[in-house]
């Protein structure tokens, strides 16, 4: 697997930089005094439908935090934006020691967080960019780490691995690719979409054709019923390859692939799941790779920087965790997410500095385990 | 089959602000038509309901052939051998379902025993035959929601008659039909009561029930006053005042009033789909001008066209002599028309609003002023006026309309239209089910209106009625005007001869 | 006279066309897009339609299956003039019930169908208890309940979605697998095959044993039904009973098509089935809820998705054609009834 | 004798205290809550309640106002006895359409505003011309509405959100800014007060006016009300123009509030729309659709839902105890009901 895509250009800074500043700083510090982490109570609050990688998302939140002694509450708002800010301005009502948010808006997450910090709150983000004046460029909201996936390198990792399973078989450029997108408007699926449409000026792919899900809610299903009517329009051979912008979208792509008995096509993904890989490996043939972070990583980093934060640790303003690649022929038969680790090199791994666990949080988690 | 004799005692009943029954003694015997009568709201209905399972709350006890008896659902009257017509015809029919199902619709809930499989060509084939047998002729495949009032009316006959019952309970059968339905059923319920059926008729046509009952008992508010035979001697006039309770002439003299302008011109008027064709009539101000007609002859089709609720296709309408134009119920309004429509829970009250509610809405403009606000203490002022006006029983004016008797609902319909100060009144049967000194009150109010100028057309099949309180009379056949009389000149001969096709 | 009579059997025509429209319009329009489609899908080189195909038609039967399922079920609640908005949420529980039978508990499949429909009919039991005993306007009591059982599916759950291999709460990975015998009722042709039988079932129950027609007859008017001695509220239960039985049955199908529970996949069948059910009101002049008008109404429904993702429509153009057709179709139906 | 009149004395109180509750079940409900929430969430260190705070209250009925707006406009439509399944799509096309015309064609407030209202009439314009002219029942009709208003607002943005800066398709970002003014009005005080202003009207207008009558007129008996001389079909009309009206005011609001526009964002506010619509039915014992029940209903289901927060329910509890609370105000309201 390789971690080593282009740093980001989005972000002020790139994953490795600002990690290895982050791990230098917390040495700095030396000892840290826990008892200012007793007892503390974090909200998480995520403005995404409830699922799988939602839950894993949340499941790592929870687990750190309670390993850390926190008291650490969960509010799924689905999407819905308007709820997400009232469901914040609870939060801060209510006296959270720290906010975890997840996916909101840029247009109103600065403004909504503002109260937080000036109430003494704790903030970390993921997904969602706390910006003056709701402007990507502007001014990043004081005291608030922003972290996210680094979309750009998930991306690049599927698509170049497409790329090179089709032209060792000898494959000649451009690729005609059927497309799954849904957006614009998503933050992550557009800088995903970025680096494709690059990919196609370039030369290396042509779209076929893109198939989305009009039913956000049921996107699975609806891309296998769109699908299934797409597929009649191109015989076996008349397409390269699948891109899988993210993998509720392509999971419905397969189960129509499966109905119809095509197994000419091969899908490359972004984002695992327990779910997809055990359809990665059931249908080897066709879905050859995904590109993915690890989401019960996100939430325990997250919590991470959060406990940094209420330590007084130096925390990094923005912070990118880094992708790796999942190819299915090295998954075992019994791989799961909790084992992915074993095949994919530096898969989910918590203890490295990488992944901002500091020497710190190991007293602590052991006070905490008595 | 078995002989019945059924004992209700010291029946009593309340509904909220209502006591329906009290105390009420009533006995039966196979092979008895018995009349039951009593003024609106009186108590008929609901002493009715409760041989029938509707009205299980009553106190007191019922006894068949002796034996003490709990009528609390209908099954249990249905197990009793008991059938009842309803006074509301849609209280009874299920408008998306067939005319077979729905004559049938009894057999198919009780008397299919552990069959669950309906075998639908032998119900087909039985609805047609009882129908038949009922001289009424009718697609069995329609559904009811197509047929008009009378040949609702018969459906509901017809389901009664399908299997044989041990008592069967007809609640104002006949206020839809005319003659000729009318002596069907009369010729059917005798058939029934020589087999041993017992059988109980109520009606406001009182002559009715001297030609086919042998007993008779009066209620008057929620009490039984009277229980007789019927007997030669038995005169109207004594019923009506047992029924009222005080000294009725039933012999009512109409009052003579100048006749005006021609109020309302209609020239070769059709209806879109020639349910009445080339109408040609007159209504002048002061003047009653009736319509007469057979079920089925046009009438309610008639009034509803020149009302605009069914579509003009031909012919023109000339206002005070000025041509007018009108499309629909409304713009109707506006020139001044009202109509007193048939269906009266279908189409003339607003049957979950209260009484005052239904009285005002033809008059609203009356209520409201500044931004369409409602006056509503103006509003209930009126409509109590008329409650007392018209004698509606009704504990307030507060009272939902479906609370109310069937005669009363009626009352409250033309309590709508005396309040909205139109020109041209337009009733169609608006005697239906309601009682004889409420009859003679509107009598006297439809007088009224014409003192005032105004213009009435009265459709009715009740000639009597015709002859008693209109000016002139259109006799209606088949859609179409056949003649136009005095009334002074003709007699309930002559029109039942010309309603029937008679030239 | 002649001219008169002439004119008169020329409108008697335009009556049995408008009428025949009326009672066929549905049908009418799924011919018309179907042809349209067979057409506009031309493939020029093998010179035949790529739309009308076996293989397509599979696929569009199989698209509709699980809709028609659950339209049928609403079908019976709308026939006693009910409305049951659970039957999203209820097949969205019963996907997730019985994975969870299949992969936390490893029970065999058999078992695990029955035990899953028992279980949902939970669902009926509240709903019957609120509209029913408590007398809640249908809409509301079933939207209640339609909430509860989100949330009674997500609290089971976790919160997540259902996989093989899935990592438990004590951390360790479930043992479960789903049976491949599972996973194939969830393809042709069982699923269609299925799906006709509960369709069969439907018609032969609502038209020719006599609960159907009490059914019917407590829907069009409920006094009169109670006055006749139907124990009204006995097949009110009946229909809710049902209701939830092909709720269940359809989110169990949910399961064999997609192999895990996602949160909240059955919500998106309520509205479709809605639709289907509606549609389906005057197929053949029926004028009220009825099993092979749910069944034409999801035809339609599902051929005009085929039809229009073949054509390329893009994906956001799609509901606006999708809701005009349905309206045409509606139209064509409705338009010409109720005029008297 | 005596022992009677006590017997019927206390069923008497008995009555009198059934019928307070079926009038006021509603209310009562919201009352204890209240009091629930207050004392659940006391904080012992200040000894106040973290819940009973002006700023949460102040949160609460932000929280409620788009859904109370949007409920008000439905309320009307089920007052003609319809329903309008579109105001969520429509809120959602209101939403896009103000935020395009802020961030495209950079036009002023005021006339963004007037512009969006009017655009969304077309959705009343459509949904009359299919129920009224066309006779489809109002269910399946809006319904229909709703899968093409859907469509439209993803054509419109074609198929993404509208957000400042946006890259357009001809790889130019968008110069429009959302303007501050505008923003504000999707706070408080501002979104409160024109909520409170709608409910106003609605009151006013239902209760107090000739047209609100004849609404409740058409909705009880149409055939009655029109041959009342009630011109029945404009008032339908207005109904759903009304509907129309406070759907897109609603989506108005979404957009002032989020400051983009999200693909299906208005979706979300049509189940609880409804909920609150028909839980106000029998608020203070109306009996039929009134905007003080309805924002009764809005204030039940966004009380629960911030206080089942405070109490830190998890996120996939949350809609059981919603639904359940939901279930217990509707019974405590309708049980009473229709017995005699
Ligand atoms: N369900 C009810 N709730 C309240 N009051 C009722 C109810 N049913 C009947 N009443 C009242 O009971 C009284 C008797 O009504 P009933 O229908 O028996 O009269 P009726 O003799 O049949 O009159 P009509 O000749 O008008 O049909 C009336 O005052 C009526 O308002
Ligand atoms: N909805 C309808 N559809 C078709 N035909 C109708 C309809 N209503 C009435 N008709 C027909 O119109 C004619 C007149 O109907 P109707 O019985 O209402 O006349 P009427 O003179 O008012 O009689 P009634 O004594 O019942 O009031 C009949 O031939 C009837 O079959
Ligand atoms: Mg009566
Ligand atoms: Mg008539």
């Amino acid at each position: 697997a390789s971690s080593s895509a282009a740093p980001a250009s989005s972000a002020p800074a790139s994953s490795e930089a600002v990690s290895s500043a982050a791990a230098s700083s917390a040495a700095a510090t030396g000892d840290v005094d826990l008892s200012k982490l007793a007892g503390k109570k974090v909200a998480v609050v995520r403005n995404l439908a409830a699922g799988d990688h939602t839950q894993q998302f949340l499941d790592g939140c929870v687990s750190e935090g309670k390993s850390f002694g926190f008291t650490v509450d969960t509010y799924v708002t689905d999407g819905d934006d308007a709820k997400t800010q009232e469901v914040v301005a609870q939060c801060i009502s209510k006296g959270y020691n720290g906010i975890i948010l997840s996916h909101g808006q840029l247009s109103y997450t600065y403004d909504m967080l503002k109260p937080a910090r000036d109430a003494g709150i704790e903030v970390v983000t993921f997904d969602s960019m706390p910006m003056k004046g709701g402007d990507a460029k502007g001014e990043l909201l004081q005291g608030v780490t922003s972290t996210a996936q680094d979309d750009q390198a998930l991306a690049q990792l599927s698509l170049d691995s497409m790329l090179s399973e089709y032209q060792a078989k000898g494959g000649k450029l451009p690729m005609k690719v059927l497309k799954t997108f849904m957006g614009p408007g998503i933050p992550p699926l557009d800088r995903r979409n970025v680096v494709y449409t690059k990919y196609e000026q370039e030369g290396k792919i042509k779209t076929l054709e893109v198939i989305a899900p009009s039913d956000p809610a049921n996107a699975r299903g609806d891309m296998t019923n769109k699908t299934a009517a797409i597929l009649p329009k191109y015989p076996a051979g008349s397409v390269d390859a699948i891109w899988g912008c993210y993998d509720e979208l392509a999971k419905g792509v397969l189960q129509a692939l499966n109905d119809a008995g095509r197994t000419d096509i091969p899908m490359y993904t972004i984002d695992v799941s327990n779910d997809d890989i055990n359809l990665m490996r059931t249908n080897n043939k066709v879905w050859r790779s995904t590109a993915a972070v690890d989401p019960k990583l996100i939430g325990i980093v997250d919590m991470r920087l959060l406990a940094s934060k209420f330590a007084g640790v130096e925390t990094p303003d923005y912070y990118n965790l880094s992708a790796s690649s999942i190819k299915t022929d090295e998954l075992k038969p019994d791989t799961s997410m909790t084992t992915l680790n074993q095949v994919v090199k530096g898969w989910g791994d918590a203890s490295t500095d990488a992944s901002f666990n500091l020497p710190w949080m190991d007293t602590l988690r052991k006070q905490n385990s008595k | 089959m078995k002989e019945l004799k059924l004992e209700m005692r010291g029946i009593s009943l309340e509904f909220p602000g209502v006591k329906a029954l009290s105390n009420v003694d009533f006995d039966l015997t196979s092979g008895t038509i018995h009349a039951l009568i009593g003024a609106n709201g009186a108590g008929k209905s609901t002493l009715m309901k409760v041989l029938a399972g509707a009205n299980a709350h009553y106190t007191g006890q019922v006894f068949v052939d002796g034996e003490p008896v709990e009528i609390r659902s209908p099954k249990n009257a249905k197990d009793l051998g008991i059938e009842i017509v309803y006074q509301e015809v849609d209280v009874a029919l299920i408008p998306y379902l067939s005319v077979a199902e729905n004559v049938m619709f009894d057999v198919i809930v009780n008397n299919m025993g552990k069959n669950h499989i309906v075998n639908w060509s032998k119900i087909k084939k039985t609805a047609k035959e009882t129908l038949e047998k009922l001289n009424v002729e009718l697609d069995v495949n329609q559904p009811v929601s197509e047929l008009t009032l009378a040949q609702k009316q018969m459906v509901l006959i017809a389901r009664c008659v399908v299997e044989k019952c041990r008592l069967l309970i007809l609640d104002e059968p006949t206020a839809p039909l005319s003659n000729s339905e009318t002596e069907e059923l009369f010729r059917i319920v005798r058939e029934l009561a020589k087999e041993g059926v017992a059988i109980v008729f109520i009606s406001h046509r009182l002559n009715e029930l001297f030609e086919i009952c042998n007993t008779i008992t009066v209620m008057r508010d929620g009490k039984v006053v009277k229980n007789m035979p019927i007997t030669p001697e038995l005169q109207t006039k004594d019923i009506v005042e047992l029924m009222l309770g005080r000294k009725f002439d039933d012999n009512y003299i109409k009052k003579s009033v100048k006749i005006g302008e021609p109020l309302l011109e209609v020239e070769d008027l059709s209806e879109a789909e020639g349910r009445v064709k080339n109408i040609n009539m007159t209504v002048k101000r002061g003047e009653i001008v009736a319509v007469a007609g057979l079920v089925g002859a046009g009438k309610t089709e008639l009034c509803k066209t020149l009302f605009a609720a069914f579509k003009q296709s031909s012919g023109t309408v000339k206002l005070n002599g000025k041509t007018i134009k009108y499309k629909n119920p409304n713009e109707a309004v506006k020139r001044g028309f009202a109509l007193v429509p048939e269906e009266r829970r279908k189409e003339g009250v607003l049957i979950t609003d209260p009484v005052y509610a239904n009285i005002s809405v033809a008059a609203m403009k009356k209520y409201t002023g500044f931004l369409s606000v409602v006056n509503k203490i103006k509003e209930r002022k009126d409509a109590c006026t008329m409650i007392s006006d018209l004698g509606i029983k009704t504990p307030s004016e507060y009272q939902e309309v479906a609370l109310l008797s069937g005669g009363n609902q009626q009352k409250v319909v033309l309590g709508k239209w005396l309040n909205s100060e139109s020109e041209i009144y337009i009733f169609d049967e608006p005697t239906k089910g309601i009682d004889v000194g409420a009859k003679r009150d509107m009598y006297e109010l439809i007088e009224r209106l014409a003192a005032q100028g105004k213009g009435v057309i009265y459709a009715s099949c009740e000639f009597q009625e015709i002859l008693t309180i209109a000016d002139r009379v259109y006799v209606l056949y088949d859609g179409q005007i056949v003649k136009d009389l005095n009334v002074a000149d003709t007699d309930e001969k002559e029109l039942l001869y010309l309603s029937t096709g008679g030239h | 006279m002649n001219e008169k009579s002439l004119s008169a059997k020329n409108s008697a025509v335009g009556k049995t066309v408008m009428s025949f429209i009326t009672k066929w319009g549905t049908l009418l329009t799924i011919l018309l897009l179907f042809i349209i489609f067979t057409f506009a899908n031309w493939n020029a080189q093998t010179n035949s339609s790529i739309f009308l195909t076996p293989d397509n038609m599979i696929t569009i039967l199989r698209s509709i299956s699980i809709t028609t399922i659950i339209a049928i079920g609403l079908t019976f609640s709308i026939a006693v003039n009910g409305m049951d908005l659970s039957i999203g949420a209820n097949a969205n529980f019963a996907d997730f019930l019985i994975m969870t039978m299949f992969v936390w508990y490893n029970i065999n499949m058999g078992l695990s169908i029955v035990l899953t429909l028992i279980i949902c009919l939970s669902v009926a039991l509240i709903n019957c208890l609120l509209i029913v005993k408590l007398k809640i306007p249908d809409m509301v009591a079933t939207l209640s309940v339609m909430f509860m059982f989100q949330g009674v599916a997500m609290t089971y759950s976790n919160g997540g979605a259902i996989t093989e291999r899935m990592v438990r709460a004590n951390g360790q990975a479930s043992a479960g697998l789903v049976p491949a015998a599972f996973r194939a009722i969830g393809k042709e042709p069982w699923l269609i095959i299925i799906m006709l039988v509960v369709v069969a079932f439907a018609f032969f129950f609502l038209n020719y044993t006599k609960h159907g027609r009490y059914m019917y007859a407590v829907g069009g008017n409920p006094e009169a039904a109670r006055l006749s001695g139907i124990p009204v509220n006995k097949y009110k239960i009946l229909a809710y009973f049902l209701s939830a039985v092909f709720a269940a049955l359809g989110g169990i199908f949910i399961a064999a098509r997609v192999g895990t529970a996602q949160v909240n996949a059955g919500a998106s069948y309520l509205m479709p089935s809605v639709a289907a059910a509606y549609i389906g009101f005057s197929v053949a002049g029926a004028g009220k809820p009825n099993a092979i008008g749910t069944l034409a109404g999801a035809v339609l429904v599902g051929l005009l998705e085929n039809g229009l993702i073949m054509m390329s429509v893009p994906y956001f153009a799609m509901d606006i054609v999708k809701g005009g057709v349905l309206a045409i179709a509606l139209a064509l139906t409705y338009s010409q009834q109720k005029k008297n």
